[in-house]
């Protein structure tokens, strides 16, 4: 059967686009990737959208129709939403159209504008009810931050992790944004900026969360055989796995783990045939600074309980032993959802090409995404390679 | 949330009404109308006792627009006497009254507001026993 | 590779359920499904769900996770939006994810709670934000109504048919879903009541469209190899077709013309290697009557122009030598918007095997579904057949 | 429709204001910035003439929430001058007096009100000549 490989990869800034709307930063992506790629635009012949919500946040819907119309793309289209990991699942779809023979070329875009909402208590309402279960918790007053300061209160008791090495997370990702030309956020922070920032949820601070951000991301999949056709730099998707949990974080039996993440990426894992300790460089979720940390011991890159420590050692920057979102990851490259999922392509892809510039991992040649919707509704893994 | 949800959910919103399952006995909070194991649809109305203790908590600081009007609340999870985990806003308890294992008994609340009609949402919050 | 084929297809009665919820209609399509179907719960690895407005219509988003967890099943899952077309988008990409072998069995729910907003100028101002585009028609006043409305006057012009002819398809498929027992509305409707009805957009009375309604509707599909493990009953997906036009009705050079529809068939005869003439029974896209007509002539089954005529002479209804929405269709089986394109799937199942009782048509061997969101953005066309 | 899309709108809602390729020359309304046909993204603006006539129209009887305070109203689509064709309200005009192939000329209105703050939102609709 055909192999799916990533051809082509690009982004927006990921900011706060006040002078543009959803239209202009799809425009403005797909663009990019007609630049940067040698390929007609009437050879790509699916579009998939991947966007957490934009009839609340934009009032508009079917963004493929849309999108493809207004960019003279002759593809079929529609658009994914599994709520904050909507870009993984998107991208997932995207693998199956080529891989069915169905489609030969398709764009991938990940996209959200989420600024034109201005209050931020709006905006969180609207995350709030598409990832927890709106009736039973989002109604009842919980938050994804409460939600998610509960599972570090669990996992800090659990393990005997502190709430510095909770905050170096954070650190880390700044850290690695400095080298990172299209992040929202390009200047280190400080423990003691972390823990002083107002409180969201206790333990959890503002700072351990990301700002609100618009954007996109594209990446181009096609069959080996095409990709040949028109460049050398593509990488080899090889694995995907997408996995659920119950939306109620009150029914989880031990808060400090999401198995959504470790069934997503036991299944990815296989598919691609390879172990935790193959992975050079992975962009996992980190909408909150303790997603990481879970993430990284679900996905077996730490074991239980050491992600915390490892992270304050250094260890997951980008010049550490085992570099993780070397982008900045949500919480500084920034996080407009749905293109959220397709940016982690966009960094795996250049890493494992050797085109990352500054942010450049030595010798990477099995990177891995990782994304969530909410705290464990649903998790998405990628497994991508350069062979 | 709606009219017609709100009046769908005033049982288990009002008094806890999960439903059993007459085949397997499985006890569903939120209630369900078909039992996803046995694909019974004979399921019983049964209310929860209300009381319960808190298994883990935090406190809300930056609230969705719909609980603004509150400030800063607590929310947790309780677990109820019949062992079944449900998350609520824990009122009635001030700062150094709140802690893991702590007692607990149903309240009625004013969950938000919302709507042209400007229609009050009710529903259970959990306080410390009176 | 695998034949995928349609093993199993239920669907609650669609109405205004104003005792269910989202969850409530869900579970109960499922449930019907292993009720029918002997398959366990676990063997369902896939689950898709076409829905257009969840965010929307009840504040609640990330349906995959939601009802795979509620429902425990063990599918990855994510929701498929392509505006009014979301059904059959799910559809076809929940045949890719098993042509692909990345599943063996997907269960497709469509799935729409709408009632819960009951102003319908409310409903229509979602309806109309999703399809259309909403900033440069739906803000600036125009409603989907007022656009069939000028598609109808345009169509009447270019093709010299009746306001009689177009009143005739609500007839139709009134008279077809007195057979229906899941149908909104069982009861006949005669042509001055159409035309007397209050106006909505001249030509276009409010008979000429679809009331409010919810419901769910489901169909499981799996590899044919699969399905003989475990039933006798099922068709085969022979084609699949998407495409678009512009969401912008002022760009349409011929109004009375709607070519997304025109190319999602030719894909997908294509693939399954019919002509328009092999086609027994179809359900096609009628949220407004003129759009049947013009599905009609965009996908061959009458010459353009010829539609109108051959509906008023009966030639469409269930026991016609063209049967189309024998349903009922959206007009009168009742249209929630993501599950009525899983319906439309229901119905040519039951009809292709001989067990859609007094709706039955004779040899029915080839089977069509056709989808429209708006008035041309996305169209979605899938072949169903004996063998 | 939001604060900061009412104002990114303003120039082609309030006049008009299209964009046209430096390249290919091709015009766009509504604008865009990146034209998709050479992927050039100089494109220059311009404003339209706002003159033309009606291609087709049709009487909304029941508008969307939003428009519910105009009442049943004209809407069509409009021909500029330029051989741009845009959908848009029709205003200041008799049922015995809308018909194809009339002139029209651009007239400034209000849209709707929408939101906690009841910001109005104005834009294009079109009318008979003065
Ligand atoms: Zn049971
Ligand atoms: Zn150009």
């Amino acid at each position: 059967m055909n192999k799916v490989v990533v051809a082509s990869a690009t982004m927006t800034p990921f900011t706060d686009h006040y002078d543009r709307d959803i239209r202009d930063l799809a425009s403005e992506a797909i663009r990019d990737i007609f630049r940067k790629t040698e390929i007609e635009r009437s050879a790509v012949d699916g579009l998939v959208i991947g966007s957490m919500a934009s009839m609340s946040f934009t009032n508009q819907g079917n963004l493929g129709a849309l999108i493809a119309s207004e960019n003279n793309l002759n593809s079929a289209s529609f658009t994914v939403e599994a709520g904050e990991a909507s870009g993984q699942a998107a991208l997932r779809a995207a693998y199956s159209l080529i891989k069915s023979g169905m489609h030969e070329t398709v764009l991938v875009l990940g996209l959200e504008k989420v600024t034109d909402i201005v209050k931020l208590p709006e905006i969180l309402s609207v995350v709030n009810h598409v990832n927890m279960d709106s009736r039973w918790e989002a109604d009842i007053g919980l938050t994804l931050a409460s939600s998610w300061a509960m599972i570090a209160k669990s996992h800090m008791s659990q393990y005997g992790i502190t709430r510095e090495q909770i905050a170096s997370v954070a650190v880390k990702n700044h850290y690695n944004a400095t080298f990172n030309p299209f992040a929202q956020f390009k200047s280190k922070l400080r423990i003691e900026t972390i823990l002083r920032a107002p409180a969201l949820a206790s333990p959890l601070t503002l700072f351990d969360t990301c700002a609100a951000a618009d954007g996109a991301a594209a990446v181009l999949l096609t069959t080996e055989e095409k990709a040949k056709s028109f460049t050398d730099q593509y990488i080899h998707v090889k694995g995907t796995g997408l996995a659920h949990g119950t939306l109620r974080i009150a029914e989880r039996d031990r808060l400090y783990s999401i198995p959504a993440i470790k069934k997503a990426a036991k299944d990815a894992y296989e598919m691609a045939g390879i172990s935790p300790s193959d992975i050079d460089v992975a962009e996992v979720h980190d909408s909150f600074t303790i997603a990481e940390l879970i993430a990284l011991e679900e996905m077996g890159i730490f074991e239980p309980g050491q992600s915390g420590p490892a992270t304050e050692d250094g260890r997951t920057k980008k010049d550490g032993d085992r570099p993780i979102n070397t982008s900045g990851g949500m919480k500084a490259r920034g996080y407009p959802f749905g293109a959220a999922g397709i940016a982690q392509v966009v960094e795996i892809y250049e890493q494992l090409l050797g085109i990352a510039g500054e942010r450049q991992v030595a010798d990477a040649n099995i990177g891995v995404t990782q994304a969530l919707a909410g705290t464990g509704g649903t998790s998405v893994v990628h497994v991508f390679g350069t062979a | 949330m709606s009219i017609a949800d709100y009046w769908r959910l005033e049982a288990p919103r009002f008094r806890l009404e999960a439903t059993k399952c007459t085949n397997c006995d499985k006890i569903y909070f939120p209630p369900k109308r078909v039992c996803p194991i046995c694909n019974n649809d004979e399921l019983i109305h049964m209310d929860l006792s209300g009381r319960g203790r808190l298994i883990t908590f935090t406190k809300v600081e930056k609230p969705a627009v719909e609980f603004e009007y509150m400030g800063p609340y607590y929310v947790g999870i309780v677990e109820l006497e019949e062992g079944i985990r449900i998350s609520a806003s824990i009122v009635d308890v001030a700062e150094e009254q709140i802690k893991e294992g702590m007692p607990l008994e149903l309240a009625f609340r004013k969950y938000y507001a919302i709507g042209d009609e400007g229609i009050v949402y009710y529903g259970y919050k959990f306080r410390p026993p009176l």
